[in-house]
């Protein structure tokens, strides 16, 4: 039943599982994505799922990739079709060649399949339905049992996933046994009936290394738990819900006092999103790190409060994870789409510090750095995430810590100097930074009290209606935005293998498809340096950068081409010095479009952007 | 107003408190507002109770949103930290606030239009959070601060300055208190201080949401005849159920009243509370019954005044995250940073 | 008494009124300027109030201009200082040769005098007390006599102001008396006591025309009259609160049914800025003509309604009246700062329609426009004024309309068109133009029904979380926006005396200023073509003025530069290219900063902008 | 789910309403909510009271905020225009299409999360505002959609899937809408269509602000021991003070009976509200005995259900600003626009 021109790979394929919603396929299919890692093999799932809880499909994409790209590739060599809601389009959507796995219990008619893919057919239902009696058993270890024919079809080893099991139950052996058991009935039914291994296999590599397998929206919490943040206001949406999730269980565990089981931290759920960064300014305002996390819509809301932090000079740290917008959009999709709405923020003139981080290694360091720069510049910091980050697991750098350092509260008038008679002036440019001295409440009995507001005032803090005071503070903020310059994250370049008149600029979840169409690239001699940014305000090099090719593509995953805009703003470049690659139909960018628009352009020359693609 | 200095000299012989301040260490910057609004009285009764408590003023954080009335932390407890925030948004800010430091007083000023129409929903949660601190709305029936509208807490029937009739129903900030879970709720008046003073000082000591709403005449837009918030009006109409009167632990020993006439509530950090019923027989421990009796006085067109109802067994936000002693802005970074070692073991977890 | 060197100007000159905040004294001023118009001289007076309602200082300032100058001058020739509080600044700003007019009563020290101004005393409340008992009574008449006292002085037509207190108290007869006697007794004071006239004077002239003095928020108000507004959510925020002022009383007075004395009209103060344009909206999308009116705070906190009447696709207008910002910032200050958070309104990828009123005028003309713009391209459109226009009293062209102008409901499909058959898709781009047909609820019993979201749907409306679906809809919002170029405002071009290769481009309050100045360089030989820009997005004229001139200065009243960016932006023009001329300290722009402005770049050729004044 | 194909087929004998309606007319998309949503239950009453009233499809416009309960518009009323508007917002788009149109019938879902939360202030300003319409809290205790956190309903010291145990006071809908001025007031439970059903009738034939609270399990994440939202735990303390029956004018006269057992309550459109007392001597025309009765049963664990409270004398919004009658969207150019006349007219005034 093979047939001829199917597809041969060893651990480089994508493989899909199609199922319903809220069937508790997940932590079988993510059982089966860690397999591959255990092997050695790296490996990228991606969940695709509905805004809905249950009885809606659901995908689940495993890219296996030795040569360790990890962006999403397209495609499809081999479907998992556990959904009869979306049997046609799964059948359709597999590459030519690829493999079809189902549950053959019941029959379908020829018209059912393709006769340009091989059909790999087990009797799941027939088996669970005599093995098990309760529904939902019947229901749950036919998840696993899927995993266990695979393990056989693949060559994988059954080992390491029984070890897996293991570990996730530890303790439970009961459930240990039961898993195993529906893991063992799949695969001895696949090595009995069928024909093992397929063309697709895994097979033992160190592609891995040290690194771990962890999804954005933990990191972050743990970042902020690292970055010593203690207040946390926030409020319920996808795709963010989980960094706070993160946060609080990283809590439970390392900041409960040991003496006497109390909390070193409190989380409030608030009533919305104008409460939750409400709750922020004000824990912020009173010395402590806080933050919060949320997604389009609550960057839409918090909007007048941004602008309060920003005038008024507080620390605050939010965290956005990143959703198919306007709107509610598509709130269970991918894009990159809020820099303009977080970069200035709030009516009237306003700039803010924003960072990027492109995979949850740097969601947990820039978490942590973002409490640091907050206090550093008095002023709302943005963690500029998304769902494709934040809600996959990914393989990334282990994190790491540095115990010599030490937080940043920035510049704290103390007790003992207000007490010595220094000059305290709240929004005063002591030494041309840009940044004020300030006091916590309650620092001294009768000096640094200071009246905190959203309207003009002098250097001292008094309320003022005269434009010369307005002006001076208004060119201090401006010095303070250029001081942020040196202290967010520098860029990462990455030159071509020859050098080059071409470049690109990228950022956040677009590194993995970035690299790899670079290789892609150079594999058909089109060389191009690729520079990442990391942070807002824009230092130096990337402008730099920019001056030194002739050509710069700016890829991006939204629609109107937002870090360009910002590019050519802040940076005064000639836009169309910078040429606009644009994903944004929700789902996660890949390396096969990036290359093909740098190709495209690059051959046909249609390198000038048109009017009508214009911001 | 800030453009006149402000008069240094102080009479020698001014009183001061056990602290050593003088009235004048709990006055803040020279009041802008219009001359007799109600507002500015509430100021000084702030001023007397903290004054009368002995509070250190830096130990008070005081916030507001914005408004006339919200513009009066400013002339108040100058060497305290004060946040003029946005419009209708003070509550979140305090609790954030009281979040990072337990152990300062918090004080959040706001007006009807603050709270009760952009702010109720704040208003609202930071009731039923529990957050440990004393709100004080300045209910003048109307915007001041942008010429007169009406606010939610507008009778209905009310005539505005323009002659305009209100014909939405009333939010009854005081009712709403009672119901999401105040555990001290009183209304007064800003043109009583006997009254005020000593209901500011109670909740500045009570443990939990203190919610004390006072009546407050705007004299440039809502002190007309057909208005329910004017001076005249409250006079007329106000109800006071009781009078209270805050014992400090310090204080000397209480000598004896008739039985029945006096109700002794001592509050979790010690500070006794001595209720003096008036008028009617109530019941401020009972808050269905205060509801009750507010809801049948407002339909016969009275306002009742005083302590309304009070519960010193209450918990607050603190207890129920059940959050360490220390003030979380104080904790050093030994207490918040797990370390390396702990980050190694985890990404063991992770692979 | 009056010196040498004194000012000698007439119907040329700045008059400046220093008061207290609640002192009555405006309307004394406002009768001194509709004074100066009715005697036929051009006259451009501004308010400069605190936040405040009582006790603080305020100031009226009146430009007279037989030239017709209208925008705001800067320098004082002659101070009218009844606010000791100021004193000392007020008669510091006055001119040299210039003129101080006080309240002789009280004898002040010659340290409180300068010897470069001639002073003009009277003894306002001597005069007062022995006229008047009643405390009020002295409070605002004195206001009156010292107009009575600057007719003499000025050589003012008595009979003009009588006539104007006969208009204003028609029909309180008493009241007329009282004032005109006020009136008197300050002129008889000043004729028989002081040398009439002084330097400063003003003669009959034609130069007001058929022109109407109004300020720019009622004409919004009446505007939205006329453009068939029935709805009304908004929250009381200065300066945009007499907008609604406005249009309730017109309302009041042109929408009450005779038969009945029933309004044809709603207007609901809401409870905050979300509720107002959620109002709005829902009126909107059930086919009502629904606007707000609010300021900065206003439109931050309106974002996440933004996003959905842009996605959903629902008209909405709203009226900006811009103050000093970010955050509370000057809130009795002008600005034009919001263009970027009302262009780029909410998170993800959208773009809003603004119009950009230059006076009164257009207040009504864009007001009404704005209603039409809505329902044809079913988006919010943004009129965006500021306090300068909308708090103040502008000459201006009288007020027009077209009665055989219909309103331009959009693409609304009927009952009968439905029955007929009609296919009905409602984000379906049936002509290309982007813009797909609505149905109103209750249109047809069975056809037309469609439920609205803000999340992706098909072109029928089906809720879709297809990514093609989502780009369908993208491209076709794009469409829709292009096809708004042609819709809104066409820019005013001033050409200068002869071609240049200098170009500015300016909007909104800057008009009259602008105007100015390029008389003050057209004077000094310098000749630079003006554009005026009046909508967004930006039609092809806009473009092709930048590209006809070397160097274009973009002149605007915010930090940052905001239209400038825009125009970098949608036009994909070169930043070297437009160079920025920003005022932004809340005061009102002048012809002398501007002209000053551009005439250095050109001198010193420092015309290229430096990297730490980016956007 | 909206994937499968909607069985079209329909049974020839299927009942007719007055309009010659079936059932299935008044249906919508299918559901895709969880087997077993109490919401689903509450849509199903929804198309029931609708056809049983004959009511237009086209006549009713119906929206909601963001939740599970806010997407059931969509599946139920296929022929009305329907709008999802944005998270706690609905009574605001509500108010403006209202506003627009005094003609159409008015539904407003919401959820708990979306109304108690995020949308309290909507929700309290709608009510008092008087605006005609059917306001349906689906209250689950928890928000559903986003898998599960408590709400602001949840009762304090309930147990969340998790375990956690809410600490906060529950914000109870019904007594807020009682205190804020809605004329028809009612509480019931999605498992009991038998009240529901005639509740809702009622609800859309009142003249202002009805709302109904309905108790509707969230059988993913709320229907838990320790909830006090479980269809076991409702089911067991659900108090129903009376049963409802809706008669039309075009009914039957009907009988008679025993005195005292029945009250009659003609509604402002002629309908006639049938209350047949239960358990309790209960006056649904006594707000304040209302709230009273809420408050000390809930203090008992209780769950009061039933019509609250009723007044068909109330005005409602268009009332309190005397629009004409005429829908405001529906007047022509000559009924809105004074025309160059006037312009001219006034243009005199201003020079
Ligand atoms: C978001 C926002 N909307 C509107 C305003 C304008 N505004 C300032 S104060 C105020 C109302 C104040 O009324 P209240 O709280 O009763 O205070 P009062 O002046 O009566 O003491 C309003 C609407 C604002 N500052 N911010
Ligand atoms: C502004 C905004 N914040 C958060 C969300 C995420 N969100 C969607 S539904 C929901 C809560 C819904 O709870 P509820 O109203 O009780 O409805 P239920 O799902 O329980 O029926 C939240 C927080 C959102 N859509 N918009
Ligand atoms: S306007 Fe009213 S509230 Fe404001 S200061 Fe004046 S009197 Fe007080
Ligand atoms: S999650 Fe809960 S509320 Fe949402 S559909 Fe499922 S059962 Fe209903
Ligand atoms: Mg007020
Ligand atoms: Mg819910």
């Amino acid at each position: 039943m093979t047939n001829a021109k199917s597809i041969q790979r060893c651990n480089d394929f994508v493989i899909k599982f199609a199922n319903v919603n809220g069937s508790g396929s997940s932590s079988a299919n993510e059982l089966f994505a860690r397999a591959v890692m255990r092997m050695g093999v790296p490996v990228a799932p991606r969940n695709i799922f509905p805004s809905n809880i249950q009885g809606l499909p659901t995908w689940y994409e495993v890219r296996v990739s030795e040569a360790g790209w990890l962006g999403a590739r397209g495609g499809c060599d081999m479907m998992v079709a556990m959904n009869p809601q979306t049997w046609d389009r799964d059948v359709a959507s597999i590459d030519p060649g690829g493999y079809l796995f189902y549950d053959s219990t019941k029959l379908l008619p020829p018209s059912k399949f393709r006769d340009d893919i091989t059909v790999v057919g087990v009797p799941l239902t027939a088996i669970c339905n005599n093995e098990y009696t309760d529904a939902r058993q019947r229901q749950l270890f036919k998840n696993v049992m899927y995993i266990g024919a695979l393990i056989a079809l693949l060559d994988m080893d059954f080992t390491v996933v029984e070890t897996l099991i293991t570990d996730r139950y530890r303790g439970k052996d009961q459930l240990i046994q039961a898993n195993i058991n529906a893991l063992r009935l799949g695969y001895d039914y696949a090595r009995t009936n069928l024909p093992c291994p397929i063309g697709l296999t895994i097979a033992p590599a160190d592609g891995v290394g040290d690194r771990i397998f962890i999804d954005g929206n933990s990191a972050c919490g743990l970042g902020a738990v690292y970055g010593g943040a203690t207040v946390a206001g926030w409020y319920p949406i996808t795709p963010s819900t989980s960094v706070i999730e993160s946060f609080s269980s990283y809590c439970r565990k390392y900041r409960t006092d040991p003496d006497n089981g109390r909390a070193r931290y409190a989380i409030v759920q608030a009533e919305d999103e104008l409460a939750s960064i409400g709750m922020v300014i004000g824990a912020g305002w009173n010395g402590a790190r806080a933050f919060t996390a949320t997604s389009g819509p609550g960057i839409s809301l918090m909007q007048e409060f941004f602008g309060l932090a920003y005038f008024a000079e507080i620390p605050a740290v939010i965290v956005d994870i990143q959703r198919g917008s306007p709107s509610t959009g598509m709130p269970t999709k991918t894009q990159q789409s809020d820099l303009l709405s977080c970069a200035y923020a709030s009516h009237g003139d306003t700039r803010h510090v924003l960072l990027f981080p492109e995979d949850p290694y740097e969601c947990f360091t820039f978490s942590a750095l973002a409490f640091d720069l907050a206090e550093r510049l008095q002023t709302p910091v943005f963690v500029l995430s998304d769902l494709d980050i934040g809600m996959n697991e990914r393989l990334c750098a282990p994190f790491d810590w540095n115990d010599e350092r030490r937080y940043d509260r920035g510049k704290l008038m103390t007790h003992d100097e207000l007490e010595a008679g220094k000059d305290f002036g709240r929004y005063l440019d002591v030494d041309g930074d840009g940044i004020p001295y300030r006091t916590i409440p309650g620092t001294h009995p009768t000096r640094g009290a200071f009246f905190t507001r959203g309207t003009t005032r002098n250097p001292y803090a008094k309320y003022s209606e005269s434009g010369a005071d307005y002006v001076y503070n208004m060119e201090r903020l401006r010095r303070k935005f250029d001081s942020a310059k040196t202290l967010v994250p520098a860029p990462v370049l990455q030159s071509a293998s020859q050098p080059t008149r071409y470049g690109a600029i990228h950022f956040g979840s677009t590194a993995p498809a970035m690299a790899e169409a670079s290789a892609l690239l150079e594999a058909d001699g089109i060389h191009v340096d690729t520079l990442r940014v990391r942070g807002f305000p824009f230092c130096d090099e990337i402008l730099q950068f920019i001056a030194d090719h002739e050509q710069v593509f700016v890829v991006e995953q939204n629609e109107s081409g937002q870090l360009r805009s910002m590019l050519i703003n802040e940076g005064e470049i000639d836009p169309k010095r910078l040429i606009r690659v644009l994903h944004y139909d929700g789902s996660p960018i890949t390396a096969r479009f990036i290359a093909g628009r740098i190709a495209d352009a690059l051959s046909d020359r249609k390198i000038s952007p048109l009017r009508k693609v214009a911001l | 107003m800030t453009y006149l200095a402000k008069p240094k000299l102080l009479a020698a012989d001014a009183p001061r408190n056990a602290l050593g301040y003088t009235r004048r260490d709990y006055e803040g910057a020279i009041s802008t507002l219009c001359a007799g609004c109600g507002h500015d009285s509430i100021s000084a009764s702030v001023v007397q109770a903290c004054f009368d408590l002995d509070v250190e003023p830096h130990k008070v954080a005081k916030l507001s949103g914005i408004g006339c009335s919200s513009k009066t932390p400013d002339y108040f407890l100058g060497n305290s930290h004060g946040f003029n925030s946005v419009h209708g948004r003070m509550p979140s800010v305090l609790t954030g606030a009281a979040l990072a430091n337990r152990n300062l007083i918090y004080l959040g000023v706001s007006g009807d239009g603050d709270s009760a129409s952009i702010g109720i929903g704040q208003f609202a949660h930071a009731m039923r959070r529990g957050v440990n601190m004393t709100y004080i709305v300045e209910n003048n029936g109307v915007y001041g601060l942008t010429k007169g509208q009406f606010s939610a807490t507008a009778d209905k029937g009310s005539k505005s300055k323009k002659g305009v009739i209100n014909s939405d129903n009333p939010i009854d900030l005081v009712a709403l208190a009672l119901q999401l879970g105040a555990t001290y709720v009183a209304r007064s008046f800003s043109g009583d201080k006997e009254q005020l003073v000593p209901l500011i000082k109670g909740a500045l000591r009570h443990n939990g949401p203190a919610f004390i709403d006072v009546i407050s005449p705007c004299v440039t837009f809502n002190n007309h005849s057909g208005s329910t918030k004017s001076y005249d009006y409250v006079r007329e109409h106000n109800e006071a159920v009781n009078r209270v009167e805050v014992i400090l632990p310090r204080d000397p020993i209480e000598t004896s009243y008739p039985a029945g006439s006096l109700r002794r509530i001592v509050q979790h950090d010690g500070s006794i509370l001595h209720l003096r019923k008036l008028a009617v027989d109530y019941d401020p421990s009972d808050r269905i019954g205060a509801m009750n009796h507010l809801q049948e006085r407002h339909a016969l067109g009275e306002i009742v005044t005083g302590l309304l109802y009070v519960d010193s067994s209450g918990q607050d936000m603190h207890a129920h995250l059940n959050t360490v002693e220390k003030p979380l802005n104080q904790l050093g970074d030994a207490y918040l940073c797990p370390g390396s070692k702990a980050l190694d073991a985890l990404n063991a977890l992770l692979r």
